[in-house]
């Protein structure tokens, strides 16, 4: 049972926010808002009348609109086609349909080109895109599941006003969020939800974001605080003038150079899609770079394949597990050797060390806390963060010297969250070199030993977390705060 | 009756019992890929056969060879006939010649005939070994496109590029450069084995046949099976000619493209079948290598139309040469 | 889930006797709808098979077997290899070129001939291969031209290979020498044939695909790689040369199907030489899930059907290609059977999950809340 | 296992997307003509008139427009996310129903006799994929043999017997009316013969397109036209279309996706069964066993050629079409084609070397286009037994030259269900 027992209600015109921990089932309570899902009982009543939702067209028709927490846009489609689609009755498929996401787009200052595709765009304007399509429909109630994870402060911002805005106009919105501070500021009351059931609901002039954090946990909120340094002078792994041609446009990878050393945890900030992913790629192997060298301790290994990479002794948690890191449909000791198909215990010369895989995969499910019935259930079946517990055990398991992390906590709960950051921070204790890629800022400041922004396939000069606020990060990422660098 | 084994279930009836001559024959044919009612050699074949059981009132039983399929399969068939009890087995095409071969050595009380092959393969002292002299039918009819023929340009539309098509090919050529030894002649194939579809594919002739007419020919004979209504409708078409092939086609053909078949090469498949069914039906089986040519009239063309009238003396003066063997005609282009 | 649960194994062995059941009464359907005699056809197709039919059954599951191997050694990383048709009669060709020179003693002759073979078709595929990593070209379009260009050639090979024998219209290449010729094996009593010598090569080559596909690294890139071609270029695998190592792998493979053939049954290529077998290998290798024990028993059944339907035209005058309906329906049915399986497998998975997680709950709730 | 199949090698553009350039009219004219003045030129320099002749591309038509309407029946089925290789198996049944509706009931039954056979293909698939989820390409090759099954069975069944008819062929069936341009088609018909550089071609290509146009050849063209209307022009089509690229996207909005999956399959074998209806009544004006002869195949292989769009399918079909013509009409042609491949080849090879710096792939490609100079030179014509590859040769060629930008519908092949997108 994802949900029992909620109730709440939402005057017109005001933003009500949602809080509680991963899992907790605020997106299983919204998706049942909008039709997706069927509760088993209770009512939904909108303006006083109770209503049946069926599906998404039933919300619709009720005038709730949705915007998922995982964006839902065809690529390849353009915006115009993705606003219109499911309403083309209401201004058709052509002229009349690009003038109205016109004046939407204006109306609200969302800055969209209705012949653009999506595939084209970045995740601002991904977002933006998602909340005409609700607007064009013209949704009354408008819910907003996590819209601000993949948004740079800015944006944040320039998003709350333009829900303000909606606010004015008499639109109601429901917003999930996970980070307290910006529910605590835009919101008019907030719902707190723990383990599928309503809390409490409080007025954000009354409550402190501890309090809240307390609400939703039943207990205080971890946070990454940093160590004292354990940064050495030896240089693990070290990137020069690295280059990555973008076909005809500009490089995706723009003479990058970056040096981390063993103990170091160097951390990268920057909004979505400005050649963090190449970067990565790049370092392990699955891209050859344009020019430029990659050098692990001493040895180039720009032109070396990943599972030389790896065997070398980089650790590797991609961005996506699910498309990088696991064979979803294979048992979990199949899933641990995967990365490490050639180093022990997996194998024995040629062949697959069935056995002592399956043992050490028992080995890591007790060690890394990994909740699963057994080792032979298939990778898919975990919920999220025990797959990352998964990966992370099996990357720790070869004791690596460089580990490379892409948003190794995004979308786990709490409690793993934190115990990831431990390992982290004990395998930099014992000397790793981390090149950890974050989009929650507040992680990068908090594990971090130096923090660089990359924008445009640029990185900037180096920023102190112990000085450096969220903000900053937030101006250098946008680009607005070229000037603000430290160094 | 089934040779060697004791074990695989016997014939459900032994040639021992024959007491009633006619009603004990029972034949079994196993047809080529196609079938009854390919409009080809598979045709003339079950009207050989139903010609039996209509005169001699033999037992039929008839079943056709799938696509592409194993040797062993064509065996099998065979040894189904005769483990149903029939006692004359007819193997329509030379696909059957190995098959043949072993049936008849494994049931030696079992006669055999197989149309087309006349290999060590399929021979055997219970094997009538049905074979023709295509080439000689196709001479005449070469002659006769190439007398018929105002634009001294004619067409040949094969349907699988095969060594016994060729011999149809290798005779009409011969034929034509008889009467004219700088005619044009156009050869064509519709496709190259094993892929069959060239001898059911109208489409395909249709086109190689508009080719050669608009390429300047006016008569065209095919070699092509079901792909030669193709041929009969772009004659019909360009206003040219065609020539048909196995059956007299002027008489099978759609009602609307029998005009434009001037005459067939008749390759007398039925005749043949009805032969062997005739000589065990009267207590004397047809066995070795039967040649069917001119001279026995196993081949021949057709007149139905009354299109090669006027040059049926030429025609048949070239039969006639054929048959004293003056002319030999070769079988292969 | 793997070993301790008599409920799945239970359901996967229920699935295709289901399926069977299924292409019976579907098929009774058609018989009855058409008006044909459905008693008859029954009583045809599931006679119990002589033991010359059984050899026959056998034989055919071995061509099939090695065909379905071939294709599913692509299946298992998500390439499609429809070529194996065209990949087979290239190599079938060659080796029969090959061994009729007979320039190499009787059994090493053979032994030559099935390496020029699976060179020969190693080949072939790898043209696809190589379209497929350096240009880009689906290997689906890819193969079916080639296929249709593999006869173009061979045709025009055999031409001018052939070895004509007197009043024969058949073309072949030069038969094999006596000594290299297969007699077979004498394995059910009472037969007046005999089982393909080369049945062994089938076997081994099921052990190997078992062998090398689940135990061995390289086994485990490949189904890496059909599993998830993004999760194994992260882990190492260099798909590129995995797609042309298994392509041509598969190639070599389907090389392999025309030897218990030509060395056992017809001892040249000829233009009567058995075609399309690539084309059920698909059928087949999908019928039993890419699995080397599955696709025994899928041969089987696929032979038992060829077989025994020959006889339908004769004892029920019904035409044989009915037996392609009930292939079809069974390859359907199966699939859906195992689908619905998964899912509720995949459901009742999730859910027991979900449930021991959800005990163990509690216990770790304040573990979990305490500060980092 | 998944109907989507491998990536590798499709995706060598780095970086993002360039915005397209979109070819309008004029573009397309030009090439057009440039197709042309090439075409004319190779007439010229090799004399082998057939190269444009209207006869021949009037057979080219004839034979592109069952391999059109296959893959016509593709892309819809794509389009909406279902891999559909059962194309061949749909169009087999839809020879057979036009023979026996044909028959029975005249041409016109015979076209909806093959269109409803078809869509019976395509009701099969679309439950086995739709419905269950069954992988993609399991139910097509399921369906590939059952429709061979059911059409020489039922054949075998219901043609013996009738006038003309037996277990491989249905008796004739009458003819559908065909068109003819009165007065234009003769007089272009002795500008063609005049031989003169591109203004005989040209008169050609407009006497191929308006001599004896079948009344089949027609719809299917205007097929095409109101294909391309129905999905990138109208409501229905942006959904349909969407279910192919987010299905999950789809659903948020309230499309029903699987409705719309289905339907677009039933259509996918609406086509292709009118696709082998028209072997049937208009190439053949007969069903005959194994009349397909793979042209399902071919039919798929066009539409990923022509990049899941119309226009690019139109040109694949044409292409094949074309160079099976050619090739079934013998003579010169075929050898003539030697020519243009081996001057493509070395230029194709310079052009890599020269701009691409791609050494080896440039060297290899004159290479082999100064064998098959070679080859062109050295004999007077291609031997029959490899004419016929034709069609695959030049197909694997342009694909060989063409095929890395293609992009198929993002959801293609994925097996979809209900609310687990979420
Ligand atoms: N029908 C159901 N019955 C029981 N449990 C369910 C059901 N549907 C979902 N769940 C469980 O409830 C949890 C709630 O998930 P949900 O996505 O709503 O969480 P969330 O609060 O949005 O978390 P996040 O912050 O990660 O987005 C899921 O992780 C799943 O374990
Ligand atoms: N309908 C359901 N009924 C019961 N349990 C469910 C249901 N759906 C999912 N679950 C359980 O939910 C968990 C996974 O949920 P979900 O797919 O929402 O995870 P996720 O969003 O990937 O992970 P996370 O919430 O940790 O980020 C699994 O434990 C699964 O067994
Ligand atoms: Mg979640
Ligand atoms: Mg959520």
């Amino acid at each position: 049972m994802a949900n029992k027992d909620v109730t709440f209600s939402v005057r017109r015109g005001t933003v009500h926010a949602i809080v509680g921990e991963n899992g907790a089932g605020k997106s299983t309570l919204m998706k049942i808002l909008y039709g997706v899902q069927r509760p088993d009982e209770g009512t939904i009543k909108v303006n006083g009348t109770a209503v049946d939702l069926h599906s998404p067209s039933d919300a619709i028709a009720a005038g709730i609109g949705m915007v998922f927490q995982h964006f839902m846009l065809a690529d390849n489609l353009t915006v115009l086609e993705n606003v219109v689609l499911g309403a083309e009755k209401l201004h058709g498929i052509g002229d009349k349909a690009r003038a109205e996401i016109q004046r939407i787009s204006d109306a609200y200052k969302l800055d969209v080109d209705p012949d653009a595709l999506v595939s084209d765009l970045g995740v601002g304007a991904r977002q933006r895109i998602e909340i005409l399509k609700v607007l064009f429909r013209g949704a009354k109630t408008l819910i907003l599941d996590e819209p601000t994870a993949v948004l740079v402060p800015q944006e944040v911002d320039e998003l709350f006003d333009q829900l303000a805005e909606l606010k004015d106009e008499g639109l109601t919105v429901l917003f999930i969020s996970h980070k307290l501070d910006e529910v605590l500021k835009v919101a008019d009351s907030i719902t707190v939800i723990r383990r599928g059931t309503t809390i409490d609901t409080v007025d954000p002039k009354t409550v402190n974001a501890r309090q809240l954090a307390e609400l939703m946990v039943g207990s205080e909120l971890p946070s990454p605080t940093t160590e004292e340094s354990t940064v050495t002078d030896r240089v693990l792994l070290s990137v020069d003038n690295l280059v990555l041609g973008g076909g005809s446009g500009r490089p995706l990878l723009d003479d990058i150079s970056l040096a981390i050393h063993a103990g170091e945890v160097l951390g990268i900030a920057g909004v979505e899609g400005n050649g963090q992913a190449e970067l990565v790629e790049v370092i392990m192997g699955m891209r050859e770079p344009t020019s430029g060298t990659v050098r692990l301790e001493s040895t180039d290994i720009s032109d070396w394949g990943v599972r030389e990479i790896r065997e070398a002794g980089v650790g590797y948690i991609p961005e996506d597990r699910h498309r990088h890191a696991l064979l979803l449909e294979a048992p979990l000791w199949e899933n641990r050797i995967l990365g490490h198909q050639t180093e022990s215990p997996n194998v024995k010369g040629q062949l697959i060390d069935a056995a002592a895989a399956k043992a050490d995969t028992q080995r890591i499910v007790t060690e890394y806390d990994v909740r699963t019935p057994s080792i032979f259930v298939t990778a898919g079946s975990l919920s999220g963060g025990n797959q990352q517990k998964l990966i992370i055990g099996r990357e720790m398991s070869h004791h690596p010297k460089v580990l490379i992390a892409a948003h190794p906590t995004r979308g786990v709960d709490v409690g793993a969250q934190s115990s990831i950051w431990d390992h982290i921070r004990a395998a930099r204790r014992e000397g790793l070199a981390v090149l950890l890629i974050s989009a929650d800022l507040e992680e990068l400041i908090g594990l971090s030993d130096t923090i660089r922004v990359i924008l445009r396939g640029k990185l900037s000069g180096d920023f102190d977390p112990d000085e450096v606020t969220a903000e900053d990060l937030g101006a250098a990422m946008t680009g607005a705060g070229e000037k603000e660098q430290t160094r | 009756a089934c040779g060697d084994s004791g074990t695989d279930e016997p014939a459900a009836s032994g040639s021992g019992s024959s007491s009633a001559a006619k009603s004990d024959i029972k034949v079994g044919m196993a047809y080529d890929v196609g079938g009854r009612g390919d409009q080809s050699f598979n045709d003339a074949a079950a009207a050989g056969l139903d010609k039996a059981k209509a005169d001699l009132g033999v037992e039929i039983k008839e079943a056709a060879a799938v696509n592409g399929e194993n040797e062993a399969a064509r065996e099998e068939r065979l040894q189904q006939l005769v483990d149903a009890g029939y006692t004359h087995v007819v193997a329509v095409g030379f696909a059957y010649a190995q098959s043949v071969g072993k049936a008849a050595k494994a049931n030696p009380d079992v006669n055999f005939a197989i149309v087309d092959d006349a290999s060590d393969d399929s021979k055997g002292d219970n094997v009538d070994q049905i074979t023709f002299a295509e080439n000689e039918g196709s001479f005449l009819v070469g002659a006769a496109a190439a007398l018929k023929s105002k634009a001294k340009h004619i067409g040949f539309v094969g349907g699988v590029n095969t060594p016994l098509i060729k011999k149809f090919e290798a005779g009409y050529i011969a034929g034509a450069k008889a009467v004219n030894p700088s005619i044009k002649v156009d050869s064509q194939y519709l496709t190259q084995p094993p892929d069959f579809s060239g001898f059911g594919d109208p489409a395909k002739g249709k086109t190689a046949a508009e080719g050669m007419f608009q390429a300047g020919a006016d008569v065209v004979y095919h070699a092509a099976g079901g792909s030669g209504g193709g041929v009969f409708t772009a004659a019909k078409a360009a206003g040219g000619l065609a020539i048909g092939v196995d059956s007299d086609q002027a008489l099978t053909a759609p009602a609307d493209v029998r005009s434009v078949i001037m005459t067939s090469m008749i390759k007398k498949v039925d005749v043949a079948v009805f032969d062997f069914i005739k000589a065990a039906a009267d207590g004397q089986e047809k066995t070795g290598n039967n040649v069917y040519d001119l001279k026995s009239g196993g081949v021949d063309y057709s007149t139905t139309g009354g299109q090669v009238d006027d040059i049926k003396s030429k025609l048949d003066d070239y039969k006639q040469q054929i048959i004293d063997g003056k002319i030999t005609v070769p079988v292969t282009p | 889930m793997k070993a301790l649960n008599p409920r799945r194994i239970l359901m996967s062995a229920a699935a295709p006797v289901l399926a069977l059941v299924v292409a019976f009464v579907v098929t009774s359907l058609v018989l009855v709808a058409v008006g044909d005699p459905v008693w008859e056809v029954w009583k045809t197709i599931l006679a119990v098979p002589k033991p010359r039919q059984s050899v026959n059954i056998i034989n055919a599951a071995a061509v099939f077997y090695l065909s379905a191997i071939a294709v599913a050694v692509g299946f298992r990383m998500n390439l499609f290899n429809i070529g194996v048709d065209g990949q087979y009669r290239v190599a079938a060709f060659a080796a029969a070129v090959f061994a009729g020179q007979a320039w190499l003693p009787g059994p090493l002759n053979i032994l030559v001939s099935i390496i020029v073979a699976m060179v020969a078709g190693g080949l072939w595929a790898s043209i696809a291969a190589y379209l497929k990593v350096k240009r880009g070209v689906s290997e689906v379009i890819s193969t079916i031209m080639l296929n249709a260009i593999a006869t173009g050639i061979v045709s025009w090979l055999l031409l001018k290979a052939s070895d004509r024998a007197e009043g024969s219209n058949r073309i072949e290449t030069k038969t094999i020498p006596e000594s290299s010729q297969l007699e077979g094996f004498q394995l059910i009593p009472g037969a007046t044939n005999r089982v393909y010598t080369l049945l062994l090569l089938a076997v081994l080559v099921g052990f190997l695909y078992w062998f090398v596909l689940g135990k061995t690294r390289f086994g485990f890139d490949l189904r890496a790689t059909g599993r998830s071609e993004s999760a194994a270029v992260a882990s190492g695998v260099k798909v590129p040369r995995m797609v042309m190592t298994a392509m041509i792998a598969s190639g070599a493979l389907a090389g392999l199907i025309g030897m218990p053939l030509l060395f056992g049954q017809d001892h040249n290529y000829g233009t009567t030489f058995q075609s399309g077998l690539g084309f059920a290998g698909i059928a087949i290798a999908l019928l039993g899930r890419n699995n080397a024990v599955g696709i025994a028993f899928a041969s089987l059944l696929w032979a038992f059907l060829d077989v025994q339907s020959n006889a339908l035209q004769i004892q029920a005058d019904v035409a044989q290609e009915l037996v392609n309906i009930i292939q079809g329906v069974i390859l359907f049915a199966v699939v859906i059977a195992y689908e619905l399986i998964r899912r509720t497998d995949k459901r009742l998975e999730q859910t027991r999950v979900a449930k021991e997680l959800a005990a163990s709950q509690p216990a770790s709730a304040s573990k979990e809340g305490a500060p980092a | 296992m998944s109907a989507a199949g491998l990536e590798v090698g499709t995706t060598t553009v780095t970086g993002r997307p360039k915005h397209k350039r979109r070819y309008g009219p004029r573009e397309w004219a030009v090439i057009a003509i440039g197709v042309l003045a090439v075409i004319a030129i190779l007439r010229v320099a090799t004399g082998a008139n057939d190269i444009a002749s209207s006869g021949a591309l009037a057979a080219a038509i004839g034979l592109a427009v069952p391999i059109g309407l296959a893959g016509l029946g593709g892309l819809w089925s794509e389009r909406a996310g279902v891999v559909n290789i059962g194309l061949e198996g749909m169009m087999i049944l839809g020879t057979w129903g036009a023979g026996f509706f044909g028959y029975h009931m005249g041409p016109w039954a015979g076209v909806l006799g093959a269109i409803a056979m078809g869509m019976i293909g395509g009701l099969i698939h679309a439950v086995a994929t739709v419905t269950f989820g069954v992988d993609h390409i399991v139910s097509g090759v399921a369906i590939n043999i059952i429709g061979l099954g059911v059409a020489k069975y039922l054949a075998a069944r219901f043609f013996t017997g009738l006038p003309g008819g037996g277990p491989t062929q249905s008796p004739q069936v009458k003819e559908l009316p065909s068109f003819t341009l009165p007065g234009v088609s003769p007089a272009l018909g002795d500008l063609e013969k005049k031989h003169w550089f591109f203004v005989s071609d040209l008169a050609a290509v407009l006497r191929a397109v308006c001599t004896n146009l079948s009344v089949l050849t027609i719809i299917a063209i205007l097929l095409f036209v109101a294909t391309w209307w129905i999905l990138w022009r109208s409501a229905f089509g942006l959904r349909l279309r969407s279910v192919g690229e987010s299905p999950v996207a789809a659903e948020s909005l309230g499309v029903n996706v699987l409705r719309y999956k289905f339907l677009a399959v039933l259509i996918s074998g609406g086509l292709a069964g009118l696709g082998g209806g028209f072997l049937a009544l208009v190439a053949a004006s007969i069903y005959r066993d194994g009349q397909t002869g793979g042209r399902g195949y071919i039919g798929l292989a066009a539409m990923i050629f022509g990049n899941w769009r119309p226009g690019g399918l139109l040109t694949g079909a044409a292409l094949f079409g074309y160079t099976d013509a050619v090739q079934l009409r013998g003579g010169a042609t075929v050898h003539a084609f030697l020519l243009l491949f081996a001057v493509l080849l070395i230029a194709v090879g310079i052009w890599q070397i020269v701009r691409n710096h791609r050494t080896v792939q440039g060297v290899l490609a004159i290479v082999v286009g100064v064998l098959v100079g070679w080859w062109y030179l050295a004999a007077d014509a291609v031997p029959a037994e490899l004419t016929g590859t034709t069609p695959y040769v030049t197909t694997l060629l342009v694909l060989a030259f063409a095929s890395q930008r293609l992009r198929m519908p993002a959801a293609d092949g994925q097996i979809y269900r209900k609310g687990e997108g979420h």
